[in-house]
């Protein structure tokens, strides 16, 4: 029997330039507070592994792309990219 | 003066060329395209109620009760005691339509400012929302983010949402419906108008820093129809900061404590503009402000920008001379940053500089009240023969408990208790009836007094008959009041229209706005504000009109408040009120189960209006009900049902009635005021006094009892569900 | 028996409990900001309120823990002191480590706010002292993030409540959200900082549907005039 | 004048393996149910993107991993690394 393998996949969401960001402007203000007073900006992203089966990083690609578009990225607010972590190796 | 390049013509400002000419007419000279620009905003008809103030001017606004009625940030009334209640509605229907979460999220953030620039504390929130039919995947995306969006902001800011509706249907689809109330609590010597007076007083800017988010948003997203091009829109997205909200909130109420303040305004559509403008207009005053310094978020802003930018979370303050460093102080402790951008002035313009340069001088009336007015044509609608078909032919359902179970799980009729736990529905402790009431009853801390709120929207009766239906959604919560024993006292509202340059839809909006001031006169609760939000319309799919009625009633003792639910076996059922005029005509029932929406409207008879909820109010103050709630959408058996499924104990009941009526006429018929009763057997006799004395008949038609509902029409057994059953239908409409 | 209710930025619960306290339980109190570098003398409770500290932002709690007044919070509590933290200011405490372990989002990702019961466990604490072990306490919750985590070295916290059916059995059913063995509310060690989501203070008058929570602001009190202190 | 030169860095945070990720598990879930039936699983980290002044990225490194150690990161329940997405440059 053959081995599944996987693929790792991030997908890496930041806010569009000039959408508001509380949280980071609010973040910025208690780093500078507790101390770290040079700190200029922080602004907040988050990110999604995708732990896919398949060799073909393309289609792959393209498939979390699907994904980013119909589920895990607002379009109004966000950007996205998409990078591989790891390649084609037996699941975790 | 200054130039801008950016905006040029009055097309791009979203003005007509009779517009400009005014414009040009009333400065004596052309207007450069930044001042283009402010007037494009405050002529907008979100933010000048060109179209409809016409007709607004019907509505009552005065009352024994009214401290300040319409014009100002909110409606005040008199609760005794030397305490006033603020009150308001507002739409964020565009931004939610764009963005749910955000758009629903700033709505709240908006409504709250304005209680809050009336010198109020907020203590609750109520949210009426439409969409179009769940099935859609993008409704549902468009339903949970509005929801998300409101608990997200109204719980972080700490004021409960205690009530509020929610209504599917199609005319919703491309144009959902989110409007917010807000209730605040004051002394009434606190009562702050949103006034700038006092030449050299200074001018204060509060909060967050002044972004390029939201500009244009009042006079262009909220101001014409979405179209294709909404795309093109989404730079005007805000995201909302409740935190720093919390924190206005605190610094403000802080702030009014002292004198150093003399009038606050909240900076929602159009804007410094608008703030600037309107807080001055009410002081019969002018104001100079220097755009230099304006704490902004971006560092090159163009100072048209800077005026249009509707930034969230920022108040304009007017301060007294000489209490500058008290007013700075209070704030910094807040960690909000207080920035002085001008002074009040005696010339009654608005100038704004950028350090010793003007970039634009405006009489501020001319801002205001020089903005047009319409009486844009009517036109009944045609095709209105075509919903006088009766409900004659309709089958009779072969099991009336299926259809029982069918109508409750309806989304339209089913639990609303998925929406409402992810509302802090009790933060504040004073929430003691909770979402899931006729109408939410907060207490008022050191009385034993209390208020009862609730939110109405009617509008399937609204496009079947605009007058009759308006007047029906104002006695629907009137009867919503009385039914937790409050005392009606006012009513602001939201209208939803679609497009005003519409001969039908102003028609509608004109006959609405007739029949709400019809029974808000009948029933004497006077408007004290309110909102209009038209152009909910894409391409040539308007929404029905949506009048939205928020009303404030007083509680005398909230500890006699009874809920809905069944307390006790072989307590009677009572029936109050227009016992046998129920009809199946433009009920829920034939919405529901058949697809119709038709039928005529019926009227409101004010007389037995006014008996019923006389009736129902004093019994509960009298404390002879156990359990009270009025009947309204899908009829006697959803009301019997939600009694059933409140009941702490699961407990059901036996009806008993008597009549010659179709089952399904009088089991899920709508129309009248009619209120549910429980009453232990030993104060049955109180209900016939208060029914003598109140002249509103009573009758009885059951005992509670057991752990079904059963129904026997004529002596036979026509219904008979568990109340497990029925709460388990309840559960499932909107999972 | 002297209270202090602690107001950061963004705490929404500090008016609730400084009224259930000074109203309800008739005790003194006084309100301390987040800037301040003492908790007062004469002080036996300091109660971190629930809300939005921060607004929620980083993770909830975080911000608060840092600031100068959770310094002094710790140092009290090192002293003896009582601490109860609710809901964020159960959060609050174990960001700042005085609680062993953390909260994150609930199991089903929602806000929640219903009433919910909760069991009374067998580790002795102030909070608990008047309370039978097995007893049944019905309260409100609501937060977002109140799905408790042990710490990872496996050491397992004191559990002062746990949530139940109405009968006091436990399940899956009457967690609300998803904490590892329904924990409600945790001690530390010594028993004199406990950390816990329901909220006593919106249930401690009758018109608001229970007085379930005066039971655990009350056992405080008893505790402090039968046993006194820790030895401040 | 001299003008100010920043660096650019990214704190990425990650779960710490075990810990319960009901948001990574939600959103698997829901990718599976609208047709991404081959995901295997997804996790759900955050970034911290922090503007601060200077040239010397490796006292930047070590000041950022002090923020991390001081409020951006939940020891207990979070791993980290530091990436540098910009190097030195003029403010933006
Ligand atoms: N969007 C909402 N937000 C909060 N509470 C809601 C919402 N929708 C409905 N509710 C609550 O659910 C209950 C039932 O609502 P509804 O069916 O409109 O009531 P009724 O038929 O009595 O007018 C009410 O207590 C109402 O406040
Ligand atoms: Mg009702």
């Amino acid at each position: 029997m053959e081995r599944l393998i996987f693929v790792l996949m991030r997908v890496v969401v930041t806010l569009k330039p000039g959408v508001q960001d509380p949280e980071g402007a609010t973040i910025t203000d208690s780093l500078q507070r507790i101390g770290f007073a040079s700190v200029n900006r922080v602004t907040v992203g988050r990110h999604f592994d995708i732990e896919i089966p398949g060799r073909d990083e393309d289609r792959i690609r393209r498939e979390v792309e699907k994904m980013c578009e119909s589920l895990l990225v607002n379009p109004v607010l966000q950007d996205y990219h998409i990078e591989r972590i790891q390649g084609p190796q037996p699941a975790g | 003066m200054g130039s801008e390049p950016r905006m040029a013509s009055w097309e791009e400002a979203g003005l007509t060329a009779k517009e400009y000419d005014e414009i040009c007419e009333q400065l004596r000279r052309p207007p450069n395209a930044l001042e283009l620009g402010m007037y494009g905003l405050m002529w907008s008809e979100h933010c000048s109620y060109k179209s409809s103030l016409l007709h607004l001017e019907q509505l009552p606004t005065e009352g024994e009760r009214v401290l300040q009625g319409p014009g100002e940030n909110a409606g005040i009334i008199d609760l005794g005691d030397g305490l006033a209640a603020a009150f308001r509605i507002e739409s964020h229907n565009h931004p939610s339509a764009v963005e749910p979460v955000q758009g629903a999220a700033t709505g709240v953030g908006g409504i709250l400012r304005d209680i809050l620039a009336v010198g109020a504390r907020p203590i609750a929130l109520l949210d009426s929302l439409r969409f179009g039919n769940l099935h859609d995947s993008r409704v549902e995306h468009l339903f949970s983010g509005v929801v998300s969006g409101i608990s997200q902001y109204g719980n972080s800011v700490g004021v409960p949402t205690v009530g509020g509706e929610v209504y599917f249907d199609d005319a919703y689809a491309d144009n959902p419906l989110v409007n917010v109330m807000c209730v605040g609590i004051m002394s009434t010597e606190q009562l702050t108008r949103g006034t700038a007076v006092g030449p050299g007083n200074p001018v204060y800017i509060v909060g967050a820093p002044t972004g390029r988010d939201g500009i244009h948003g009042a006079s262009l997203l909220a101001s014409r129809q979405l179209g294709d091009g909404d795309g093109d829109m989404r730079p005007a997205v805000q995201v909302g900061d409740p935190f720093r909200e919390k924190l206005l909130i605190e610094g403000c109420l802080e702030m009014l404590q002292s004198d150093a303040v003399i009038g606050l305004n909240d900076l929602g559509a159009a804007g410094l503009t608008s703030a600037a403008s309107e807080t001055a207009a009410r002081g019969g005053t002018g104001m100079d402000i220097d755009i230099r310094a304006v704490p902004r978020r971006e560092s090159d802003m163009t100072p048209y920008e800077i005026m249009l930018s509707e930034s969230q979370e920022r108040m304009l303050v007017i301060g007294r001379r000489g209490c500058e460093e008290e007013i700075e102080e209070t704030f910094r402790r807040w960690e909000l940053d207080a920035a002085c951008i001008g002074k009040v002035t005696n010339d009654e313009v608005l100038s704004i500089r950028d350090g010793e340069r003007i970039l634009a001088h405006i009489p501020v009336q001319s801002l205001t009240s020089g903005a047009p007015r319409y009486d844009r044509p009517t036109r009944p609608p045609s095709d209105c023969a075509a919903r006088e078909a009766g409900a004659e032919e309709i089958p009779i359902p072969h099991d009336a408990g299926d259809a029982l179970l069918q109508m409750l799980s309806h989304p339209n009729l089913c639990s609303r208790r998925s929406i409402y736990r992810q509302y802090d529905h009790m933060v504040g402790i004073d929430t003691v009836l909770t979402p899931g009431a006729d109408a939410a009853v907060l207490r008022i801390k050191g009385t034993e007094r209390g208020l009862a709120l609730v939110t109405d929207g009617n509008g399937m009766l609204c496009r079947l008959d605009p007058e009759r239906g308006a007047a029906q959604t104002v006695a629907e919560s009137y009867r919503n009041i009385c039914a937790v024993g409050g005392e009606p006292l006012a009513v602001t509202n939201c209208l939803n229209f679609a497009d005003p340059e519409h001969p039908e839809v102003m028609h509608a909006f004109q006959q609405v706005v007739q029949g709400m001031a019809r029974a808000c006169r009948e029933l004497n609760t006077p408007v004290t504000g309110g909102n209009v939000s038209f152009y909910n319309q894409t391409l040539d799919r308007g929404i029905a009109p949506t009048p939205v009625i928020g009303m404030v009633g007083s509680v005398d003792d909230v500890s006699r408040c009874p809920g809905r639910g069944f307390q006790r076996p072989g307590d009677a059922v009572l029936m109050a009120g227009q016992i046998n005029t129920a009809k199946l005509a433009a009920s829920q029932y034939l919405n529901i189960m058949h697809g119709l929406q038709e039928g005529p409207v019926p009227e409101v008879d004010y007389d037995a209006e006014r008996r019923a909820g006389e009736l129902c109010r004093r019994a509960i103050m009298e404390d002879a009900v156990h359990s009270a709630t009025d009947i309204s959408d899908g009829g006697l058996m959803i009301a019997v049902s939600e009694c059933g499924a409140a009941s702490d104990e699961g407990l059901g009941c036996r009806l008993d009635l008597t009549d010659s009526r179709r089952p399904d006429e009088l089991l899920f018929g709508e129309g009248g005021p009619r209120y549910l009763l429980t009453v232990p057997e030993d104060q049955i006799d109180t209900l016939v006094c208060l029914a003598r004395e109140t002249q509103c008949p009573v009758e009885r038609i059951g005992t509670v009892g057991g752990s079904e509902v059963q129904v026997h029409v004529n002596g036979e057994l026509i219904l008979r569900a568990s109340v497990p059953s029925l709460c388990r239908a309840r559960g499932e409409g909107l999972t | 028996m002297q209270f202090c209710v602690v107001t950061y930025p963004g705490s929404n619960c500090d008016r609730d409990c400084y009224h259930v306290i000074g109203e309800v339980l008739g005790e003194p109190v006084r309100y301390l900001r987040h800037w301040a570098e003492h908790v007062p003398r004469g002080t036996s409770c300091v109660v971190l309120p629930g809300g939005f500290s921060y607004g929620d932002y980083l993770r909830p709690g975080a911000i608060a823990a840092r600031m100068p007044v959770t310094g002094a919070i710790e140092d009290f509590a090192a002293g003896g002191g009582l601490v109860l933290g609710i809901c964020n200011g159960f959060q609050i405490l174990c960001e700042a480590g005085l609680l062993p372990g953390s909260l994150i989002v609930n199991d089903h990702l929602a806000f929640s706010c219903l009433p919910v019961h909760v069991r009374v466990e067998g580790d002795p604490s102030p909070f608990t002292h008047s309370l039978k072990q097995g007893e049944v306490l019905r309260m409100p919750i609501a937060h977002r993030d109140g799905n408790y985590r042990p710490p990872s070295d496996g050491a397992q916290p004191q559990v002062a409540l746990r949530y139940c059916s109405p009968a006091g059995e436990l399940g899956e059913d009457y967690n609300p959200n998803g904490s590892q063995y329904s924990t409600a509310a945790i001690t530390n060690e010594r028993g004199n900082v406990m950390g816990m989501m329901p909220h006593p203070e919106r249930c401690a008058e009758s018109i608001l549907g229970g007085e379930d929570g005066m039971r655990v602001l009350q056992s405080a009190v008893d505790w402090w005039k039968e046993v006194g202190s820790y030895g401040i």
